[in-house]
């Protein structure tokens, strides 16, 4: 009974993450039509910097007099979609390795998991750090630092599902038809490896999206886009803390907060999902 | 249980309540906040500007700039004259100045200190531009040194090298491996360093037989902070006394902040836009992808004229800057220069756009006419606005700018390799001229090879190299003014770079704890980063009614009271728990 | 004298879903009574409302006495109590119900202490024929037999005189299994316990209870005698749970028609396996001759299926030779492939044989889309499927494994085999997980295919009563060696070996 | 021969640590000299001679060579910024990580593995929603904002930077009890986010366990039920997540480096964050080798932590 009801739980914060998710993709993709250019534009900017949020714009302004609602909405696309290309890069690296590894045994699975643990122990924001200093600046390099960097918790989890899965019997038997790795791979490894892969998705879209704002924070960050990251580094490089300016502060923090938190709601709900029931 | 409880709401309280134990008499302290890291305590290794700063009052130069008007005063040496064809300089430095630890200062360790960066590589590190051009250095004796150089040199009344004691530094062994961090170090300034912990904090002792007097208080902090943020934040605190480097939007933000006075200072810094003019190494090779169109200077001045200088210094300085012209601040009176009437370009795009149409570079179809990169370096607030404001002004006049915002060391690479069309750049300068200027001669183009280079803007120009040659030997102030000023007109005329605003040094400080500090020049001057230590030597403190430093004990109490309100609702729910885990399973 | 255990109209429900209904029992002391059904039947959760042990979700009516207070009612102190002191349990799957992070020691040794029981664990150890140095163990140390020997000895550490076995013996070697057994058996007599044994093994009950209780779909159905349930089964499923156990030796029970000498298919010569330094399969000589049944038989790790998967190129030998139908088999490429079509693999668990997301007619299609077989895809599947005696075959074919019961599913494993029309099936356990009601259906089904189709069979099982049911030869494995082989007559009748006649003797009987 | 077998693994895994540490800041583009005497008046000759200094003048594998020995004798190189070893830049920061990381981890420990525990026995329950919905939220929050959120509520109840005031006096107990002000915020900082996902890790491996039989068996034994978790759930349960938790210590890295630069905590992150800005790369490099060789050698203690408290993984 209680199961029941946590499941039942799962699914509705899970259904409340996913409103939160589609408002956020909404905003995302409405806002660059809607806002226009010269509302962010510092040059054309006419209201006063630091405004308390009021009548005219109501999450305030920022250091330059922009709007910070709208720099908030101009700044969910960039956020979400950093957050879901290094994510898909991530978890498509992941799978692959954890294909491999776990479906063809000796050498090359050996290797392949050597370098999955060697990167899993790695600290990957110190790894995330150091690639984003080496390369340009940009949204690439972004999503290659995070990409690169987050792939082999999916990579072990992926493996060790390959394995459970080749140790069934029906693979056995598909073996025994005469199938072989492909068709073992694209019949049966990959299908059910597939709903696991998506619940590791969308919590790795979570955690690429604080990894982002904490790259974009340190200073790494594409300095020409607006991102949630991106408005916290200049919130603290022109001071907001000790002007108080909560205004500026609080949005883009509760926004990452708002849409982290959704994608882990529906991850879990999905894993609730996927995962068969004891 | 219920005595653990007691106990511990017995510390937290303890801990929470009770004033750290004040002694009766406090020294009064200086607290200054330090933005940038200190790299080395070694006067020879240390490069970084804050290192510099804390060597000026741990040291004395040869000479030192006045406070009121930088005019060159008094160092160790009281006395100083050279020979009639300028390559000889003999100075005296008088009896009656002592080191820290007594010991008498005297000509021999002026000799000392600079026969040892002739002679050590590694001692050049710091400051070996100003002994390139020696060819001797001797003490004639115990208050005669004798200078020797090559070939006239007009900055020997700037040598900015801080004086060693000889005792102490001819028994340091290997200078890369010295720290020069025993405590107390032994100098000859206005001040001891006493305590140095990397990344945290500096404790200077005031020192009390400096040869000017000892400063009016007892001891000078320099506390290391992350940004200039939390150094803000902290100075509105009370928590350190004196700021500097503000950012526009935090000086504003201490705007009637009662016992914070500001100080808004002309500083040392430009900041300007490169243009690349089509760069050469020193043979005439080309070098790098600059835009062949930058070559011809008439498009070079049409952009300057498109550049609304007045909007980037209202927007993006918020204020506090000057306009920019010429390479050398304001703050330097004489050597500055402005465009008269008939130089001077005013901002008007309709007139660089018919430049522009004049020089065979017609817009497309597309409303455009040509191309152009900017590179910046990211995390720069400046670049990161700045650039906003140029990619909106060229495009109106029909250049649509590419521009990317890289890493320092990007940003380094490019403009050395000359990989670049416009990029922004900035310089601090120095009373004497010589080094800015020096920047912009055909000479600092790089080698073949494309290193070894230290030029700017890839500069090269006849007129300009006869007219530094010229400076470099005129020992008349009124003229060498003049051929200077010469100089920043051409350098304006061929814009290979925009002077785009002199920086105003934003300060400030806690006029609660000193009511007073030495500003140099006397008008408008900084109070940190002088060409001198008269800032902080010259500090006086207020009177004190009572010591403010106030930093917030309460913190202490409302966390041990979370605490204790923790650890009673861990217990309560344990007994809880315990009191009817018997009917539950 | 009260009854030990008396169950009053007992009904567990678990959300909408009754697992036991009504169901009355007693128990007097000394009496052993044992509990037979198939899986989900409701046997477990009965042992479990004993000790009021089910999860919170089950709703519990009716009254469970133990010596005549009512479980159901009782303070939670009351119970803790009575649980283990009064009524213990051994639980089935030993290797999960003790904590592996503790020493068998001391778990046998906390209930004795919580309830003040005196004793030691040693003499406990030495009941159930254990050494006293097997208290310093944990249980991942131990083998299957031994594990459950702990359980026993913790089951009796507070001098229970009620002790509820639920399936002890289960998973373990027929060989092992007779050993439990025997011990538990002794210490209920010695010690005048009552017992309530639960097994979905009717001859396991047979072998220790006096007397039986049959559930079906959480009813009781039926209770007696042991002996008289099992000669004369009143209710229907009673008799299906009997003639899941076939009598070696009963030729009621031997459904095999009489073969002459084949022709051999299948030739295995000299085929040695090793697992890295351990041999599994030690020079095996077998043969499986056209439209004949053979049957391997032997305890668990006699190598017997790693003969199987080397038959098939699962495995690759060390040394030996597979010849089929004179042909010696490639070990890779085209050739194995071709092999495979013509034999096939039908495995013991056909729920997990199946892939839970492939429809009954991909899983069926699935040897045809490998091989690239030409033709009406759909009339093939259907064909095969009804000839697994699936009928109507479009009924199924859209089902997902979970939706079918276990023999249907069995069903579709032999129809995914089929379908590529094989001379020979590898049959590993093929009947061991199913309920006993559907068993003699897929046997039988396996014994039509060889009459209709000469279809060959090598049947791999631990249950020799299954071999004599269906096999026209076998051949007894041990310790990767064949050590005995021919007619199932001559082998389980008169048998030569020595471990022929071990395993024989370790059959229970009815 | 799992011994040798891990400490193999270990000694692998720095090597290949080593190896990405050289070469990550080898393909960098830009000249380091250059960056090192930007904005000072220096000739090319002055230039040539830094980079003889820094031996950036040799061929590759020449310098990867170097760099390989000096790091097997404890020698990092040399930083730009400081021109001082690497290593004794690093040393000299490493108290103040050590302090903080530790304070907060043993914290986040403690309470992250009673809230995991509480939540999971009783699933379901007002307590359980509420942890488990608090973790969560803090799991998505970025720890900078979080540090820069609690400077700005918590006002001037707390010093906003650093580890200790320069004007304290020198006894001890001053001392202490003025670092110990200092700690609070950056500790709680760390502490939150940390807490958080060792109370959800704790969660599901105690979740993982609740089912099983052994449960079932000490419960039929008579055990009260916090005793079955007491004795037997949790000393289950807790071995996973033990192991997680030092698996996770990588976190905890990235959240000291994010603490720090928000708190200006002068420790080995707020070292990493001025490399950063620099960049000084050997520092850089020399940090990543050093903060990646920890972590790696958390995992094997970890490891052998882990064969020590279970008896299952003896025998293998």
């Amino acid at each position: 009974m209680s199961t029941f009801r946590a499941g039942l739980l799962a699914q509705r914060t899970g259904t409340a993450g996913a409103a939160v998710l589609v408002a956020a993709a909404v905003i995302a993709l409405v806002a660059p039509l809607l806002i226009p250019a010269d509302a962010l534009d510092v040059t054309r900017v006419t209201a006063a910097a630091w405004q308390l949020p009021g009548a005219g714009h109501w999450l305030g302004t920022d250091h330059t007099g922009r709007s910070v609602a709208l720099l908030m909405a101009q700044g969910t696309g960039t956020s979400l979609f950093v957050g879901l290309t290094a994510a898909v890069l991530s978890v498509g690296i992941g799978t692959l390795v954890g294909v491999l590894s776990g479906h063809f045994g000796g050498l090359l699975a050996g290797a392949l998991l050597r370098v999955t643990d060697f990167f899993l122990v790695l600290p990957a924001l110190v790894l995330a750090i150091a690639l984003s200093t080496v390369l340009p600046r940009g949204l690439g390099t972004i999503i290659l630092a995070i990409g690169l960097t987050s792939w082999p918790s999916t990579a072990r989890m992926v493996r060790a599902q390959t394995l459970t899965i080749e140790a069934r019997p029906f693979v056995e038997r598909a073996r025994a038809l005469g199938g072989g790795h492909a068709h073992v791979i694209g019949r049966h490894v990959l299908p059910s490896v597939v709903p696991l892969v998506l619940v590791n998705a969308t919590l790795a879209v979570a955690s690429a999206i604080v990894a982002e704002s904490t790259l974009a924070f340190l200073g790494l960050g594409d300095p020409t886009r607006i991102s949630w990251g991106a408005l916290l580094h200049q919130a603290q490089l022109h001071g907001a803390v000790p002007q108080r300016a909560w205004w500026y502060l609080l949005p883009p923090g509760l926004a990452i907060v708002a849409v982290v938190l959704a994608f882990t709601l529906v991850g879990r709900a999905l894993e609730a999902v996927v995962t068969p029931k004891r | 249980m219920r005595v653990k409880l007691c106990a511990l709401l017995a510390v937290a309280t303890t801990l929470g309540l009770s004033a750290p134990p004040a002694p009766a008499q406090q020294p009064v302290v200086l607290k200054v906040a330090i933005v940038q890291q200190i790299d080395s305590m070694n006067p020879f290794l240390a490069v970084f500007q804050s290192s510099t700063e804390v060597g000026r009052l741990m040291y004395d130069y040869l000479t030192a700039y006045s406070a009121s008007d930088q005019s060159v005063t008094e160092g160790l040496a009281n006395r100083w004259e050279p020979s009639a064809d300028k390559l000889t300089w003999t100075f005296t430095v008088p009896e009656g100045k002592k080191w820290s630890d007594g010991v008498p200062i005297t000509a021999r360790d002026v000799a000392f200190t600079f026969t040892l960066m002739m002679t050590d590589e590694v001692a050049r590190t710091a400051n070996g531009s100003f002994v390139a051009n020696f060819s001797s250095v001797t003490a004639t004796d115990d208050r005669t040194v004798v200078i020797t150089t090559k070939a006239p040199q007009v900055t020997m009344l700037a040598l900015d090298v801080p004086i060693v004691p000889k005792h102490v530094w001819e028994k340091a062994g290997s200078i890369k491996d010295y720290a020069n961090d025993r405590m107390p170090v032994v100098g000859s300034g206005p001040f001891v360093l006493s305590e140095h912990v990397p990344g945290q904090f500096i404790k200077l002792k005031a020192n009390k037989d400096y040869w000017r007097g000892a400063a009016k208080f007892d001891e000078l902090h320099f506390v290391y902070f992350q940004n200039s943020d939390a150094a803000v934040q902290a100075l509105g605190k009370g928590e350190i006394d004196l700021v500097n480097r503000m950012a526009p939007a935090q000086f504003d933000s201490l705007q009637g902040k009662p016992g914070v006075t500001r100080n808004k200072a002309q500083g040392r810094r430009f900041t300007e836009l490169m243009i690349n003019p089509g760069a050469q190494t020193r043979t005439g090779e080309p070098i790098g992808d600059g835009s062949p169109v930058l070559r011809d200077v008439r498009v070079r001045r049409a952009i300057a004229r498109a550049i609304d200088l007045d909007a980037l210094i209202a927007r993006v300085n918020l204020g506090y800057a000057e306009k920019g012209a010429g390479l050398v601040p304001p703050v330097f009176g004489k050597y500055h220069w402005q465009p008269g009437a008939a130089e001077l370009r005013t901002f008007d795009p309709a007139a660089a756009n018919a430049a522009l149409d004049a020089a065979g570079l017609p817009r497309k179809a597309d409303g455009t006419r040509f191309p152009l990169r900017l590179i910046g370096r990211a995390g720069r607030a400046y670049d990161e606005q700045a650039s906003e404001y140029l990619k909106r002004s060229l495009g109106d006049i029909g250049i649509p700018l590419d521009v990317r915002l890289v890493s320092d060391n990007q940003l380094n690479e490019s403009t050395t390799a000359a990989t670049y069309d416009l990029a922004f750049s900035g310089w601090s300068t120095n009373i004497d001229p010589d080094f800015v200027l020096s920047l912009h001669t055909c000479a600092q183009r790089p080698g073949a090879d494309g290193k070894g280079g230290t030029t700017d803007t890839y500069f090269c120009d006849e007129t300009y190299d006869r007219l530094y040659a010229q400076q470099l030997s005129e020992f008349d102030e009124a003229k060498r003014v003049e051929i200077v000023k010469q100089m920043q007109a051409r350098f304006y005329d061929q814009v290979p770079a925009v002077v785009l605003a002199y920086d105003n040094a934003l300060e400030g400080y806690r006029s609660d704890h000193f009511a007073k500090f030495t500003t140099q020049p006397a008008q408008g001057g900084v109070i940190m980063a002088q060409n001198g230590m008269w800032g902080y030597y010259g500090a006086e403190p207020a009177v004190r009614t009572s010591q403010a430093g106030s930093t917030g004990w309460g913190g202490f109490a409302v966390a041990g009271a979370a605490v204790a309100v923790l650890v009673l609702a861990f217990v309560v729910v344990t007994r809880r728990r315990k009191a009817t885990a018997g009917e539950r399973e | 004298m009260n009854p030990l255990l008396e169950l009053r109209n007992l009904t567990v429900h678990y959300g909408p879903k009754c697992v036991v209904n009504d169901v009355n029992l007693t128990l007097a002391p000394g009496q052993t009574l044992g509990l037979a059904g198939e899986s989900g039947s409701g046997k477990s959760t009965v042992a479990m409302a004993v000790l009021r042990l089910l999860p919170r979700a089950a709703r519990v009516r009716g009254e469970v006495l133990l010596d005549g207070d009512d479980v159901a009612t009782m303070s939670w102190g009351r119970l803790r109590a009575v649980r283990w002191a009064s009524a213990s349990i051994v639980f089935q799957g030993a290797m999960h119900s003790l904590n592996p992070v503790h020493r068998v020691g001391d778990q046998i040794a906390e209930p004795m202490r919580l309830h003040g029981t005196p004793g030691s664990v040693a003499e406990l150890l030495e009941q159930v024929e254990l050494p006293r140095e097997k208290a310093r163990a944990y249980p991942h140390e131990l083998s299957g037999g031994q594990r459950q020997r702990v359980m026993i000895a913790m089951a009796l550490a507070c001098g229970p005189r009620l002790v509820i076995a639920d399936e002890p013996t289960t998973a373990l070697d027929v060989v092992v299994q007779a050993q439990v057994l025997a011990v538990l058996g002794r210490l209920v007599a010695e010690q005048d316990l009552g017992l309530l044994m639960i097994s979905h093994d009717l001859s396991v009950l047979a072998e220790t209870c006096d007397d039986l209780a049959v559930m079906h779909r959480g009813e009781l159905v039926e209770r007696g005698r042991t002996r008289e349930v099992i000669a004369n089964p009143r209710h229907p499923h009673t008799a299906a749970l009997t003639a899941a156990f076939p009598v070696i030796g009963d030729p009621a029970h031997r459904w095999a028609e009489p073969a002459g000498e084949p022709e051999p298919l299948l030739e295995v010569r000299d085929l040695v396996v090793d697992y890295g330094r351990t041999r599994a399969v030690d020079g095996v000589d077998l043969t499986v001759g056209r439209g004949e049944i053979v049957a391997l038989v032997g305890q668990s790790g006699s190598g017997k299926t790693t003969l199987a998967r080397t038959i098939m190129g699962l495995r690759t030998p060390s040394s030996g030779r597979v010849i089929f139908d004179g042909a010696e088999v490639a070990r890779t490429g085209r050739a194995l492939k071709a092999f495979r079509r013509q034999v096939q693999l039908v495995l013991q668990d056909p729920s997990s044989a199946l892939n839970p997301r492939h429809a009954v007619f991909d899983a069926v299609a699935e040897g045809l889309r490998v091989h690239g077989v030409p033709g009406d895809e759909e009339a093939l599947v259907t064909a095969a499927v009804e000839r697994a005696e699936l009928r109507p075959a479009s009924l199924y074919l859209e089902s997902l494994p979970h939706e079918l019961s276990g023999g249907q599913q069995q069903r579709v494993v032999i129809a995914g085999a089929l379908v590529l029309g094989p001379r020979l099936l590898v049959a590993d356990e093929p009947v061991a997980s199913l309920d006993a009601s559907v068993r003699g259906e897929v046997v039988a089904l396996l014994l039509r295919l060889r009459r209709e189709l000469g279809l060959a069979s090598l049947i791999i099982t631990h249950d020799l009563g299954l071999a004599w049911q269906i096999a026209d030869r076998v051949a007894v494995m041990h310790q990767g060696t064949i050590v005995e082989q021919g007619s199932v007559e001559k082998v389980l009748l008169a048998p030569s070996h020595d471990y022929t006649r071990a395993l024989l003797r370790a059959v229970p009987r009815v | 021969m799992r011994l040798a077998g891990r400490f193999g693994g270990a000694a692998l895994s720095l090597l290949m640590v080593a190896v990405l540490g050289f070469f990550l800041f080898r393909v960098v583009p830009g000249d380091p000299v250059v960056s090192m005497t930007r904005g000072r008046p220096t000739t090319a000759a002055m230039q040539a001679e830094l980079r003889a200094q820094f031996g950036l003048d040799r061929s590759l594998p020449e310098q990867f060579w170097s760099y390989f020995t000096s790091l097997l004798r404890g020698d990092l190189g040399t930083s730009f910024t400081f021109r001082r070893p690497v290593a004794d830049v690093i040393l000299e920061r490493l108290g103040p990580t050590v302090l903080l990381v530790g304070t907060a981890t043993l914290i986040a420990v403690l309470l992250g593995l009673w809230l995991g525990v509480r939540s999971a026995w009783r699933r379901g329950s007002a307590f359980d929603r509420v942890t488990t919905g608090v973790s969560l939220t803090l799991w998505a929050v970025p720890t900078f904002w979080l540090g820069m959120l609690l400077m700005m509520v918590t006002g001037d109840l707390f010093p906003s930077r650093g580890m200790r005031d320069t004007d304290t006096a020198p006894d001890f107990v001053s001392q202490a009890l003025d670092v110990g002000h200092h700690l609070v915020l950056p500790s709680v900082t760390l502490v939150a986010v940390v807490c958080a996902e060792y109370a959800l890790v704790m969660r599901s491996s105690l979740l993982e366990e609740m089912h099983a039989p052994y449960l079932t068996t000490a419960r039929a034994k008579g055990l009260r039920d916090d005793l079955v978790r007491r004795r037997h759930a949790v000393p289950n349960a807790v071995l996973p997540a033990i192991t997680l938790v030092f698996l996770r210590f990588g976190l905890v890295v990235a959240g000291a480096i994010t603490t720090e630069t928000v708190f200006s905590w002068p420790g080995l992150g707020l070292l990493f964050y001025d490399a950063l800005t620099g960049p000084d790369y050997f520092l850089l490099q020399g940090l990543l080798v050093v903060t990646a060789g920890a972590v790696v050698v958390m995992n094997l203690l970890a490891d052998l932590l882990h064969g020590v408290l279970d008896p299952r993984v003896k025998v293998v």
